[in-house]
This record gives structure tokens, sequence and C-alpha cells, in this order.
């Protein structure tokens, strides 16, 4: 059994017209070549140590920690590093659980394990005390959404430490 | 610095899906062309680096399955990075910089289509901030839009009038993948996909790999008659967390571009991985391109982007047009991460 | 051009099956600011970061690197991600070395990780295919049939695995940072382990580890303020890396000539003639027991079929003149991304003089050696007390 | 495996650091979090390719084919469109024998997530007749303990209906019963 170059043409060479992806195999077309749903799945486990597990541990107990950075600025979520110069941060403050919307967008093509299964914002919000925002998803109707906007946290009733603690944000008032 | 020059390019024709071959069969061709291009028995490369991603096909040790496609028989210096095909060039040229090779093959490739390409590259997020949430490429994007359009940096006119310029650039492309649009007005009458984005915004999903052979010195000029010497080259990282940066600016983008030399003399042509059309205000801004530049006559990724190729294939479209004699002077650039975290810039000159 | 380079910094995590008190970035900045202290340095003195670790899919995050950028201090800086399997950070250590030899950075951090406990990384490696059968029950199954062949081929006693397990288990036993510490290991306890890939026992395979390790490398002139100061570096004398197919008809899967290849690369680079003379500590990359024998003929430190004579007549101990591992190896530490350049740190320290207990008296010069894929990936270098 | 002993790192090492927890004292008297749990599914749609495809249909009508390396002549089963060695196209298939020998082996004890055999299982490398590379088999119908390299052996396929194009058609490998190949003439590979 044979089979020739001629089966896929432009697989086995160069032309310097059309690159090398046939239009048509003349033997073995597209409908023919085999295709299969391939799903990896991982239950992976992430140690957080004290930084993360601090902000972590303060979801759970329905509260917002952050931490100081070598300016002074308060990060919400902390990070045990500067983003600047990488030093190592310890000093852990307390976040208030209102801020406002500074940076949105509305998800039109929602995915499997976003917040919502239905159109929704992205927001980026800078909590009261904080000097960084923190992204996640907005409960209100698109056409409230703006950047300025006072959002809170509307935290699940379940809480394990997890960022699925926080159900989304909603506007206050 | 030796002198070092891409002497020979090749590339697939982009397409949307490439259901047919597999990743080595994809890549394969255009590995052959470009040996065959170059001049060198594929016995006499120095060293050979390759660029992809575990994550597109869902392939794990995809790259092991794809050396085949390089027949490295007898055993060859080789390696590979998780990173744009760029950054393999980039490691290729550091190799020829040591004096341990003076020839090098580079390639990359990436097949997007098997996956859901957006909800993919949410894996590249903050493990423990942002990735729980799955948002998206094209929602962090559109964050990084929203930002720039807010620093006044650009509009959504303004994206609209790239997005139109670079599909219709396209036009003369025959490997691109988008080749035409609509006029500007029509584009900014679609709905958005994710505010302040709509679909013209966003490179689309390409399957497809490009290689490049790079030489240096005496035996670059030998082999091509016109080489296109990388005259500077470097690349910069800024930080990841979306709420650490501003998203508007590209400091990484700036440095890259002053280390590479970019303001020593007159850039003719740009080719930038802007797969946003709010990511070329960004980095015109940052490489300091003035209007007169050209930018993406290929059509830039937003024609055609194969995932971990579409940053060396940058490199491959302005070295292509100093080979042919078009162009004396151009710049590529290249990006890894999102919202234009990580940035190589290559500065490229014909003879003279 | 080809800019000696130094060693003026290794730091290493205290590894383990699971760091449960540190974050990601926090693991690797425990590694990296440990090197940082031995080299006299901080974030800031560096120019550019190399990081390496496997497969992406073992953590579940793609390139790893980006979400680590500020914790790594690179920020505005140069940061480059290596993979080419079991031998990454092997070859990340390689690609750092080169970015000062060529002479384009002065001062490069390198860092290589595997946090295993993430996922099974045993489930990683063997991912069902679609149309395919699952045959090969991980990388033991995999290589089991080599050992095999590698027996039949050497008639090498049935013991000589089990030799090597007790061997680099009591060496990790002076090694603080390693995995495994079993103090009560002995002959029969490594005999008596289930048989999980036969011939492979239980005793005789790597651990899953959590770990990092980062390499501080300078140029020369950096290796000479830290000589003038009284921190002995590790002069890289040589370095190579060499590929081949892993599934080629013809080729030698027990021996491959790209390992052959590689070693004559590194060796002819350090002006090594006589490897078995020339060479006074290996940190061989031996994942499973039988490894040990099998690369020290691949390497040229023994001549085909007897490289198992040498684990018997005792060479490859500690007292030994070729000891092998005496950091207690891949078989007591294995954090798959770090494993490499723990070979290379570890040699690194021997030659420095700073290996603490485990150090070899009057080591000069080691030789680093990492392996990947189906045998397929080599990563060598050597360095020395002594500029090159 | 009993738990490693603790040991002490050398002294004055750089270690985490200390946290001021004092602004956030409501925490000191609950519970750490330690770690999280993060569920991960990516859903592809996979593409063997031209070359498996073809070897995959072929499989459905029970014939095993091989390609040929066209600088080295070498026959690769199964087939990948490319040659390893040369980087050359495979151009040309041939069909092989539903016959082989024993060149390697390993005898699985180990049970692990995702594994569909019984254990011990024997894992092998089988050359098939015609071939230069050996294929991946389970080998059953003898006793573990008398594998041996040599052994010719052949597939025992699943029920003519029940064919796809997977290498599932093959259930395991069994003994054919003729003599033992001659170690010398499988040198190459064993």
């Amino acid at each position: 059994m044979f089979y020739s170059a001629a089966l896929h043409p432009g697989w086995t060479g160069g032309d310097d017209q059309g690159g090398h992806m046939p239009d048509e195999a003349t033997t073995i077309g597209e409908q023919d070549v085999l295709r299969a749903p391939l799903t990896l799945e991982y239950p992976f486990r992430r140690t957080t140590g004290p930084v993360i597990g601090a902000f972590f541990t303060g979801l759970r107990e329905g509260r917002f920690i952050g931490i100081e950075d070598e300016r002074g600025r308060v990060l919400c979520p902390p990070v045990e590093y500067d983003p600047l110069t990488g030093g190592p941060l310890t000093k852990l403050v307390a976040v208030g659980s209102e801020g406002e919307i500074v940076n949105w967008t509305w998800n039109t093509n929602v995915r499997e394990g976003q917040p919502f299964d239905r159109p929704f914002a992205w927001a980026m919000v800078k909590l009261d005390g904080a000097d960084t925002p923190i992204l996640h998803a907005v409960d209100a109707p698109r056409e409230a959404i703006a950047t300025g906007l006072r959002v809170r946290a509307r935290f699940a009733a379940e809480r394990i430490g997890s960022l699925a603690d926080i159900e989304c944000f909603e506007p206050v008032g | 610095m030796r002198d070092v020059a891409i002497i020979a390019t090749a590339q697939t024709r982009h397409v949307r899906a490439d259901t047919i071959h597999s990743e080595v069969e994809l890549i394969q061709p255009v590995i052959a062309e470009v040996i065959e291009r170059s001049g060198v028995d594929r016995h006499d490369f120095d060293f050979t680096c390759s660029g992809s991603s575990d994550y597109l096909a869902g392939q794990p040790f995809s790259f092991v399955m794809t050396l085949d496609a390089v027949g490295a028989w007898p055993p060859i210096s080789e390696s590979h990075v998780e990173m744009d095909g760029a950054w393999a060039l980039y490691e290729a040229w550091v190799k020829i910089q040591t004096g341990h090779a003076d020839t090098a093959l580079v390639y990359s490739y990436g097949k997007s289509s098997p996956g859901d390409l957006p909800r993919v590259l949410s894996r590249m997020m903050d493990p423990y901030y942002e990735a729980p949430l799955w948002p998206t490429s094209i929602d962090v994007a559109a964050l990084q839009a929203r930002a720039a359009i807010d620093a006044g940096l650009t509009s959504e006119q303004a994206m609209a009038d790239i997005a139109y310029r670079s599909r219709t650039s396209a036009a003369n492309n025959p490997f691109a993948q988008l080749t035409s649009s609509a006029d500007p007005a029509t584009l900014l009458g679609e709905d958005y996909i994710a505010d302040p984005l709509r679909k013209h915004d966003c490179a689309p999903i390409t399957d497809g790999g490009v290689a490049i052979v790079l030489a240096a010195d005496d035996k670059a000029r030998a082999l091509h008659d016109r080489p296109a010497w990388i005259r500077g080259i470097d690349h910069r990282a800024d930080g990841h967390h979306l709420n650490m940066r501003d998203l508007s600016v590209s400091p990484s983008a700036a440095i890259a571009a002053q280390k590479a030399g970019v303001a020593n003399g007159p850039i003719e042509i740009a080719e930038l991985h802007a797969n946003f059309t709010h990511q070329e205000a960004i980095l015109r801004a940052a490489l300091g391109l003035g209007d007169d530049v050209e930018v993406n006559p290929s059509g830039g990724p937003l024609a055609a982007n194969p995932m971990m190729a579409a940053g060396l294939l940058r490199i491959v479209e302005v070295a292509n047009r100093i080979h042919s004699g078009d162009v004396s002077r151009g710049v590529a650039h290249a990006t890894g991460g999102h919202a234009l975290q990580h940035n190589l810039v290559a500065v490229l000159e014909g003879e003279g | 051009m080809a800019e000696r380079v130094a060693v003026v910094g290794v730091g290493q995590t205290k590894y383990t099956a699971v760091r449960g008190d540190v974050s990601l970035p926090g693991l690797l900045r425990e590694a990296t600011f440990r090197a940082l202290e031995d080299a006299q340095m901080t974030l800031a003195d560096i120019d550019a970061i190399v990081v390496g670790k496997a497969p992406d899919f073992f953590e579940g995050i793609m390139v790893p690197e980006y979400s680590l950028v500020e914790a790594l201090g690179a920020v505005g800086k140069p940061i480059f991600r290596v993979h080419t399997a079991g031998s990454v950070s092997g070859s990340t250590a390689i690609v750092a070395s080169g970015l000062i030899e060529s002479g384009v950075h002065e001062r490069v951090l390198t860092v290589g990780w595997e946090m295993q406990s993430c996922s099974e990384a045993m489930w990683a490696l063997s991912v069902s295919m679609p149309f395919q059968q699952q045959l090969v029950a991980g990388a033991g199954g995999y290589f089991a049939p080599y050992i095999r062949k590698y027996m039949d081929r050497s008639k090498a006693p049935d013991d000589t695995g089990v030799l090597v397990a007790l061997k680099d288990r009591q060496n990790a036993l002076l090694n603080p940072y390693a995995h495994l510490h079993e103090h009560d290991i002995s002959y029969e306890s490594v005999k008596e382990s289930l048989m999980l890939w036969d011939p492979i026992r239980y005793s005789e395979t790597c651990p899953s580890s959590d770990g990092a390790i980062a390499l501080v490398l300078t140029n020369e002139a950096g290796g000479d303020a830290a000589k003038a100061e009284g921190r002995q570096p590790a002069w890289v004398h040589g370095t190579s890396f060499r590929s081949e197919p892993g599934w080629a008809a013809g080729r030698d899967e027990v021996s491959p000539q790209a390992g052959k290849d590689c070693a004559a690369d590194v060796f002819r680079q350090a002006g090594i003639t006589n490897p078995r003379e020339q060479i006074d500590v290996v940190e061989m990359y031996v994942p499973f027991s039988w490894y040990e024998p099998m690369w020290l003929e691949n390497l040229g430190f023994a001549e085909v079929g007897t490289g198992w004579q040498l684990t018997h007549d005792g060479a490859t101990a500690r007292d030994g003149d070729l000891p092998v591992n005496p950091s207690g190896g891949v078989l007591s530490t294995n954090p798959i991304g770090a494993s490499g350049m723990i070979r290379f740190g570890e040699a690194a320290l021997q030659v420095r003089g700073m290996a603490g207990d485990r150090q070899i008296d009057g080591a000069k010069t080691a030789l680093g050696h990492a392996y990947g894929g189906a045998a397929q990936f080599f990563a060598m270098w050597v360095v020395g007390s002594e500029k090159p | 495996m009993s738990e490693p002993a603790p040991i002490d790192l050398p002294a004055g090492l750089w270690s985490q650091p200390e946290l001021d927890t004092s602004a956030v004292a409501e925490l000191a008297d609950v519970e750490s979090v330690q770690s999280l749990r993060a569920a991960a599914t990516l859903y592809y749609d996979y593409t063997p390719g031209i070359a498996t495809t073809l070897f995959l249909r072929a499989l459905k009508e029970k014939r095993l084919t091989g390609e040929v390396c066209a600088e080295s002549g070498k026959v690769y089963i199964p087939p990948r469109g490319v040659s390893p060695t040369s980087g050359l196209v495979t151009t040309e298939l041939v069909e092989l024998a539903h016959v082989g020998t024993m060149v390697g082996y390993c005898i699985v004890n180990l049970d692990f997530t995702g594994n569909a055999q019984e254990i011990p299982y024997v894992s092998a490398l089988i050359l098939l007749d015609g071939a230069d590379i050996p294929i991946y088999g389970l080998v059953r119908e003898i006793p573990y303990d008398e594998v041996r390299v040599g052994m010719r052996l052949e597939p025992v396929w699943v029920e003519d209906s029940e064919l796809t194009t997977s290498f599932e058609n093959i259930k395991w490998w069994k003994p054919t019963g003729e003599p033992d190949t001659s170690l010398s003439d499988i040198a190459d590979y064993i």
C-alpha cells in the first residue's frame, strides 16, 4: 500500500504562493481525518503560605485583608513581595468591604467557571483603605456599571476560604 | 557582539482551524522549506531552538513530538522555550554570541483551535487571585482597552481604524487568515463582545507555524546576498497582576526598545505583536514610533495570530521585507503573557 | 564573547513531599533569597532571570513565570522560561550561563522548581489521549524495559540497583535539604520493598517532592570579586545540551547517543580527556537506581558493560574514587523541574567546598548531569574551583 | 514511607519572614487557611493527524500498517507522518505481519489513577515482523513469570463487530507457540 505526496498537495514541500495548507486533500479530506474530544481535568491543591492564607482566612470570616508595600501603599489582595522591587512585605492591614469601580468590562460570552452563568460585569474594585483594586464580578445591570460606582462585597452564606466566598460585588444603596 | 542575521524564513498559511494535521505534520513542511531556502545542510545547524505551549492543543510535551520534524539524528544541540518563538530566536542569538554556534534553526507553532483559546489563556492568570474566576484573555484585554481609552491614548474610532487598516493590508499577504474588513463606520455599528472591545478589535484564533534560520558574520553573507541583520534585540517584563500595573502603558516595551536601539536610526516599518487594536496604540507610544512609521504591513496579528508563533512571525515579516530590498531598517516586536506583560523588540537592518 | 562564568550563589529549599507552609511564590523566593545571600547580592543587583520547570500541566498554571515576575524582582528585567522535559533545569542553568558567557548580562539569577503536591504528576505523565491504549504506567513503566535490557547486556548482579539506592539514601542523611531521610534504611529494606515496575523496586525510585533551587551566576569580574572576599566561586568549565528523537529505529535507549555526544562535548570544553581520573565528583540524574551504572557507561566513566562494577566496588560511594550523588541525588529528592539544577548546584557547592557534611574532600572538578524525555534530552556542565 | 526525621538547615539562612499581624488581631484566634482546592477542566477537540488517521482506519480493518523513512528505509509503526531521524515526510506505507517478537518488557505491580488494567500485568515491547521499531502491548495468556525476551506473540483482537479506530482493537498479545526468535537475530533491539 502506498500513498504519495499527491494525496495532500502542498504538504510535502514549499510553494511560494499558497503556503502549505491543502485546500482539499484528494484522498483523505478534512472530513475523513479523525477527531475526538479530549478533556483534561485536574484537582489542584495550592498551598497559600501565610500572606495569601491571611487573605482567604479573612474572606472566610467575611472581611478583607491587605498588606502594606514598601511605599506604604495598601495592596489588596495582599502579596508577599513589593510589586516593584520584590522585597518582602510583612505588615497585614484590614481593608473595607466597600469600594469603587476603577475599571470594568461587560462580559457577553460567559464561560464555565466564571462567577455568573449570564452576561455580567468584571470590575476592578478599589476597596476603602486599599490602594490597589481587586478583580471580581459585579451583580448589576449593564447600564448601571460605570467607573466610580460604589459597590460592596456580597459574601457567600457558606464560606470555606476561597475566592468563591465573595459571590460578587453589588452596588451600594 | 557578533553580527547575526536572518537568512531564511518560512511560514504556514494561517488558518482558523487545521483539523487535518497533527502538530508535527503542521510544522514539518515549514522546517523543511526554511532549511532548503537557507542553503544549510540540515546536519550543519549548530543549534536548534523552538517555542510552543502544551496548553494550546492540550498535549503535554508537545515539543517532544514535533522534534521529529527536525530529524534530530545524529543528536543535535537543541533547546525549547515555553514562550513565543521570538524568545527561541533570542536564545539562538545568545548562543551565537557565546561563540558555540554560527548557525541556528528556530521554529515555533501553535494549534489554538482544539481548545476554547480565550478560556485556556485564563490559566495564565495568578493562580490564587485571578485564575479561579476564569477571566478570559478577551476580558483582560477589555480592561486594558478601557484603561488606554481613559488615558486618552486611543478611542473606539481609532481602534476600528486600526482593525480596518490591518485587515485590508493583509489582502497582499498570501499567508494571512483574515484579508478584508468592513469599513470602520460599519465596524463601530457592531455590538461589543467585552466593552469596549468589539470582535474586530481582537486577533483571530489561528493555527500555524513559522521558522527562521540565523547565521553569523561571513556565514550570513555567504548564504544570503541581503541578510536581515539583527542590530539590536532585548526583552523585558512588566508585573503580572492587573491590579498592580498601569495597564495603559508598557514600560517593559519601552525599555526593550531603548536597549535594542530603536531610536538610533529611522524606522520604515514596524511589525507589532498587538493582539488587540488598542495594544497597537500602547506599543506605538512605548516604542516611540512616529506617525510616519508603517505598522503591520502584513496585517499583523489581527490578520493571523498563531499563538506562540505570532511574535516570531513579526520578525519574519520584517526580515522578508529587508531580504526583498523593500525596507532597509525595521522593528519587530513580540509579546507574551496577557496585557502586553512581556515584550521583545528587535531592530533589523539590511546591509549598508 | 566567551566571557568566563562563575557560580557565586546557591540557594535551596528544604525538599519535602508537601511544603504546606509556603505559597508557590514563597517557595521560589526562599531559594532565591538564599542564593542571593550566598552571593552577597540583592534582587536589585540581578540583570536577568531564567526559570525552568517541567510541563505547565503539572501545576495547572500556564506559563507560571509570568505570575511570578514581581515575586522574583523581575519587573523591568528580562525573564526567560526554558522547558526541555526532565532535563529542564539543567538546560535552564546552561541558558543562564550563556547569557553571561555571551557578554549580554553580568549577573543572572536562575531558578528551577516544582510543587508536585499541586497535582499528581504520575497522572500528568500518563494523560490518556483519544484512540490510544493506556499501557505505560508512568516514567517507571517506560524505563523498566530498558533497565532490564541493561541487566541482560551487562550481566550485572541483580542487586546493583539495591546498592545504588542504599548509597544514595544514606548520602541523603548528610544533606539537610534532601527530601528522604531514611535513618533505618538497609540493604534488606530496599531489596524487600515492593516490586513496582519489575525490575524496579519501590525503594529504587525517586520520591515526589516540592522544592526550588536558585543559582546566581556572574561574569569573571564577579567571580574574582567573590574570591577576593573569601567566597570561593565555582567556575563553569563547559556546558552542553544534546537532543535526539525519543522514538527512532536503531536508537539505543540503554545508552543514548545524545548522552555520549553531550558528555564528549562538555569534556572537550573542559579539557577533560580521562573523566574517571579528572572528575572528582559527579551529580548525576538517577531517578531509578539502575541508571547509575547505565550513565557511568554512557558518560565514559566506565567501559561498556562494566559500570555496575564501580557501584559494587564502592567507587561511587562517598569514600570512593568517583563519588556519585553525595547529595543523595534524585533518588532522595525529586522536585521534577528543579532536579536538574540541583545536580548542577550541588556540583558547584562541591567545588566551592561549601557542601557541608556531604562535602567530598578536595573536590576540584565536578560534573552536573541531567536528562529528560525518553532519555533523549541531555544537559551537562563541568564546574571547577580554578578558572578555566 | 516513614516521615522524614526533622533536620536543621544550616544556620542563618534566609527564611520566610515573620508577619506583623497586629492590625488584623481578629484573625489571631481563628484557624488559618493553608491551602486552596482548585479544579480545572479544559476541553479540546483532538486531531491525531493524517498519518495516525490512516493507521487507525487500517486498524479498524484489522490491518497493521507502518511507514518507511525515505532516508534510512526503516519501517515505523505506528506511523506519525514524519521520520524522526530524517525529518522527512514518510510517503510510503507498508502492511505488516500480525506476528512479532517480544524485545523488552516490564511487569507492572503499580496501580495508578487512570489505569484500566488489573495488576500485575505485562507491558511489552513487540517488534512486528517487518518493522524496525517495537510497539507497546499487553501480554496475557501466559503466567507473567514465564514471560521472556524473544517470545513470539500475536494479537488478540476484539470481536469484528467491536472494531473501531482505536489501539484498543488489540485486547492483548498472546504467545504463538512458535519457537523463540534467536536473541542474535534481534540483537539490535535488546
